[in-house]
């Protein structure tokens, strides 16, 4: 199946859940998926015959512009040897996304790792915790307009 | 009778710890020696990768994937190049290729070596650790003539290689194969079927394979646990389809399919399928330039690439968003050891504390690429 | 400082090198450096370095230097990689937990002063030496294991420095 | 005539002196060159050079090393049970030493050649066990606190098959006593109780089962002395040090010290009961072998010799797990010993 045949399964199930099809660009092609319906558009994209995606290889958070924050799933299944890019566009005061780690349990680290460098907040993530800061750091680092903090528990950051 | 009172134990292992292969830390509720729940805590190695790859152009960001997994920093710098060139669309030479197998394909046995080499003595052997890294430094001697870097190496560019490899290269890489082959036969009789090692293994910390998949595991992990999958040949990238190699998957031999013993046994026999790679490859070297393609100025197109490769670990992907200007808009690493210790907790519950290190061990983290 | 401690005051009046208070420093001076226990402990690349560095081919046994799991066995701890923040009120409970007279050096770059993190790291602490004094700064990105070994000789002859007496007045 | 220096001086306070002094003396020294002789044979093996700056060839490494711990500071934890602290070092030193009492070094020298000596032995070792355990607890750490659960339940199961496997000798010999086995060995090699003892037919019959005995008997003091394949009493990889872990500078040399004193004492318990003890192997063939003075060297030579194969399997083989310990020690050497017992049982009978 190619991105379009995807696209329009997808559609006709989902309806206003999915977004814009991307393609023309290099590499990738992807679909804009809204925040509240990822979860159910997933479990689509697991269980269909069809499709059958069943890994899900890498999830990232991305600052895309002043006020928009993404979340993209890149899915791959093993069974049919194919792939797809989905994309979640939130606003920047509240960035909450649906969590997908009930679909593929790898989503529970990096959503994890998403909400500790860019502040996404995943719901339904079990265990919503920063993962690789420290629980009292401040901020998400992978803002664009992110500062450093002058000290931490005593310790200067900067150089 | 009076009941008995018991009480949870609760153990922190680590950051500093022998076995925990760096600076993680195990979150431990143990009864008596049985694990109850496992919580790995991460993130003291975070080195700020991602932030770094925004403030540093594209050829800057190579020595940063270097430092991300330094057990294998050939395959991460690979994976990377590999994606920005698909990006601007660069042919690589031929030669090139050939030399980025042969490079990645050694670095694949350093890797495993050390591998192998920590799980002993993750198991209390001492000695193989020692052997193994007799063997390593045959390898890093390789690399170290080829670009002068033992560890971190800053080789593959993009479109090319920083350094032609030196005129003695290919009969020091033949000397090698022939003096590393009957090691691997040693290591198997020293540790792969010591019964002792074999009882410490087997059936020990078993990944089924619909979790294994479910889970994201990647790599040995994955084959181990029974799916014959590897991207090499299933999604072939640079010229691998050109060689004869098989895929080592865990087979009924000891234990069960997806056991620590297996993970640990896969690994073994890859270091066997890569030096049959490098036996085809490092012959058929054409002539030609290594740095003939690459661009002066590295300034992909506006567009983004999701590009993995094989890592020893396993799938290596990076995340790429160009914005048309000379630094990375984003760079996200998908990193294999940081999905796979992800799985820790699923696979260790209910097993003892001295099982717990071997499964550990046999996931073969390494904390640079978990923590970025 | 075990013995020196118990030695105490009395010491002090030897101060300006006494015949006898130079050879017994000369021998327990000799006794440190030549059994140096190091800590079982890596932080990152340069870590790897270090086990090389222990294995066969260089064989840090060679000088005594033996590694030991536990902090309180040591005599030396080898800060290899990157220190970062989250890491670093760790490693300072490391270095406290060993026992008198300790050294610590500081192996590769980003232990030093935060080598390639110096400018983006937003985690990284930029230099050790802002938590724990350190005796031997080894530069390198990682250092190769001869300069390692370079630098553990370094602490040899530091130690080869060292006095009772100086010690004591000091503290 | 047990001991030549009491024939010599009768028995007064500085026969006692006298004896102690040579027995401290040798443990000293064979501990400081055990480790030693750990470290340059596990380098051997790996293909190292091992220590050898201090001194020629590095012999004078372990000292140099014991005179660094002296110069440690001593920590002891601001949480830790002081006094028991300061005191299992101590009491693990002390029992490792006392069994020495009884190993018979020669036909006329032994520190007391009691009619109960093997007995004894077995009952003063195992006060260790209690040096080790108070030092867990005390150290109030949860790594050490597993060690000490871990050596305890170790070495009080390994008594058991230790035990049953040294009995079918007391019953061949007829005695407890350690000087009496080693003559009942006497006359050569074949004449050992690792072959069956004296007597042609007795060899005949008895020689698998004394050989499993042995080999049974040597297996279970390696986990008394928790040595690997049985070390997880201080498995660095899992918990960390074990019990050992709060100890620094001297205290912790003299766990190291105990642990390679016991080393010897129990090489020497089996070669005593198996290996003909003090007895030259080539028995009377040359008279000038079994000389009073040579015997010093065969109890000796005998015991470096298991001292060597412990080191060997130390730097070959990994550990086994706490299960799979007790597994080994109740499923198999157990029963194994039983059965050995009770054929060599009854052959002594009939």
């Amino acid at each position: 199946m190619d991105i379009n045949d995807v696209y329009n399964l997808l559609k006709k199930v989902f309806e206003d859940g999915i977004g814009e099809l991307k393609t023309g660009i290099p590499v990738e092609d992807c679909i804009y998926v809204e925040a509240g319906k990822i979860e159910a558009v997933c479990f689509f994209l697991r269980d269909e015959e069809r499709l059958q995606f069943d890994a899900l290889m890498c999830l990232s958070g991305v600052d895309k512009d002043k006020t928009t924050l993404t979340t993209v799933y890149h899915l791959y299944s093993y069974a049919l040897k194919h792939r797809l890019t989905i994309k979640v566009d939130v606003p920047k005061d509240n960035p909450v996304v649906q969590s997908v780690y009930q679909v593929w349990s790898t989503a529970e680290w990096h959503e994890r790792e998403s909400y500790d460098l860019l502040g996404i907040k995943y719901e339904g993530n079990p265990d919503l915790r920063r993962i690789l800061l420290p629980e009292d750091w401040e901020g998400h680092p992978l803002l664009k307009d992110y500062k450093v903090q002058e000290f931490y528990n005593g310790m200067k950051v900067p150089y | 009778m009076p009941e008995v009172r018991t009480e949870e134990m609760l153990i922190n292992m680590g950051p500093q710890h022998p076995s925990t292969h760096g600076v993680l830390r195990l979150f431990l509720t143990l009864e008596g020696e049985i694990v109850k729940d496992v919580r790995p805590y991460i993130g003291y190695l975070h080195r700020c990768f991602e932030k770094h790859t925004e403030a540093m152009t594209y050829p800057q960001v190579i020595p940063y994937t270097d430092r991300m997994d330094y057990l294998n920093s050939m395959s991460n710098e690979w994976s990377y190049v590999l994606g920005l060139e698909k990006l601007m669309g660069i042919e690589v030479p031929e030669r090139v290729e050939y030399i980025r197998v042969v490079m990645a394909e050694l670095q694949r046995i350093a890797s495993h070596l050390v591998a192998l080499g920590t799980y002993g003595n993750d198991a209390g052997a001492f000695t193989p650790f020692l052997y193994s890294f007799i063997d390593r430094e045959k390898v890093l001697e390789l690399f170290e003539i080829t670009c002068g870097a033992r560890l971190l190496y800053n080789y593959f560019w993009v479109g090319g290689l920083s350094h032609d490899i030196p005129a003695n290269f290919q009969s020091k890489v033949k000397a090698f194969i022939k003096e590393f082959e009957p090691n691997i036969k040693m290591y198997n009789d020293l540790l792969s079927y010591n019964k002792i090692f074999i009882e410490r293994t087997a059936n020990t910390g078993i990944l089924p394979l619909d979790v294994a998949i479910n889970a994201g595991a990647t790599g040995p992990i994955l084959r181990a646990s029974g799916l014959k999958y590897d991207l090499r040949k299933d999604e072939p990238y640079s010229i691998y389809h050109k060689f004869d190699f098989e895929i080592p998957v865990a087979e009924q031999e000891v234990g069960t399919v997806g056991d620590s013993w297996n993970r640990y046994m896969v690994r073994i026999k890859e270091m066997v399928q890569s030096l049959r790679i490098i036996e085809q490859a490092i012959d058929n070297i054409p002539e030609g330039d290594v740095s003939s393609a690459v661009p002066k100025r590295v300034k992909p197109p506006v567009g983004e690439i999701y590009s993995r490769t094989e890592t020893p670990k396993g799938e290596l992907g990076y995340y790429i968003i160009s914005d048309g200007s000379l630094n990375p808009y984003r760079v996200k690493a998908r990193s294999p050891s940081f999905v796979n210790l992800s799985i820790l907790p699923k696979i260790s519950k209910g097993h003892m504390m001295a099982d717990l290190v071997m499964i550990l061990g046999s996931l073969d983290i390494v904390l640079g690429c978990i923590d970025r | 400082m075990g013995i020196l401690n118990r030695l105490d005051s009395r010491i002090e009046q030897f101060e300006t090198g006494n015949l006898m208070i130079t050879s017994v420093d000369k021998l327990l001076n000799y006794a440190r450096l030549s059994s140096m226990w190091q800590m079982f402990f890596g932080l990152a690349c340069c870590a790897i370095e270090m086990m090389a560095t222990s294995a066969s081919h260089y064989d840090l046994d060679r000088f005594g230097i033996i590694p030991r799991p536990s902090p309180r066995h040591c005599d030396i701890i080898l800060i290899s990689g990157t220190v970062t923040l989250k890491m670093a009120s760790r490693i300072k409970r490391l270095y406290d937990q060993m026992p008198e007279p300790k050294y610590v050096l500081s192996m590769g770059s980003c232990s030093n002063c935060g080598g390639p993190y110096w400018e983006h790291g937003y985690h990284v602490l930029k230099g050790i030496d802002r938590i724990i004094p350190v005796d031997v700064y080894v530069p390198g990105c990682p250092p190769r294991p001869e300069a390692l070994l370079e630098g553990l000789l370094k602490v040899q002859e530091k130690i080869r420095t060292q006095s009772i007496a100086k010690q004591i007045k000091k503290a | 005539m047990d001991n030549f220096i009491t024939s010599l001086l009768g028995e007064n306070i500085l026969t006692f002196v006298l004896v102690t002094v040579p027995v401290i003396a040798f443990v000293a020294v064979f501990a400081l060159y055990a480790v030693l002789g750990e470290r340059k044979i596990s380098a051997w093996m790996q293909n190292r050079v091992g220590p050898n700056r201090v001194g020629k060839g590095g012999v004078l490494q372990t000292i140099i090393d014991g005179l660094k711990l002296i110069q440690k500071e001593f920590v002891s934890p601001i949480r830790a049970d002081k006094y028991i602290f300061n005191l299992a070092p101590i009491i693990v030193f002390t029992a490792a030493f006392m069994g020495f009492a009884v190993i018979p070094f020669s036909s006329i020298f032994i520190g007391a050649d009691l009619n109960l000596g093997l007995f004894y032995f077995f009952a003063i070792t195992s006060l260790g066990v209690i040096g080790l355990m108070i030092a867990g607890w005390s150290s109030n750490n949860k790594y050490s606190l597993y060690g000490a659960v871990r050596s305890v339940s170790q070495i009080v199961s390994y008594e058991i098959p230790t035990a049953l496997a040294a009995i079918p000798v007391v019953m061949l010999a007829g005695s407890l006593s350690m000087q009496t086995i080693i003559h009942e060995q006497a006359g050569g090699i074949l004449n050992w109780y690792i072959f069956g003892g004296p007597g042609a037919i007795s060899k005949l019959i008895l020689f698998p089962f004394m050989l499993t005995s042995a080999v049974i008997l040597f297996i279970s003091t390696l986990a008394e002395t928790n040595r690997t394949p049985f070390d997880i009493v201080e498995a660095d990889s899992e918990i960390v040090a074990g019990v050992h872990i709060e100890y620094s500078g001297m205290k912790f040399a003299m766990f190291f010290f105990a642990e390679y004193a016991q080393m010897f004492a129990v090489a020497a318990i089996v070669s005593t009961l198996f290996l003909g003890g003090w007895q030259s192997p080539f028995g009377d063939l040359i008279p000038f072998l079994n000389n009073p003075w040579i015997q010093f060297g065969w109890a000796i030579s005998k015991g470096l010799l298991l001292v060597f194969v412990q080191i060997w399997l130390r730097w070959t083989l990994p550990r086994l797990r706490v299960d799979q310990l007790m597994t080994v020690c109740w499923k198999f050497l157990i029963p194994i010993t039983l059965i050995d017992l009770f054929i060599i049982g009854l052959y002594a009978v009939l």
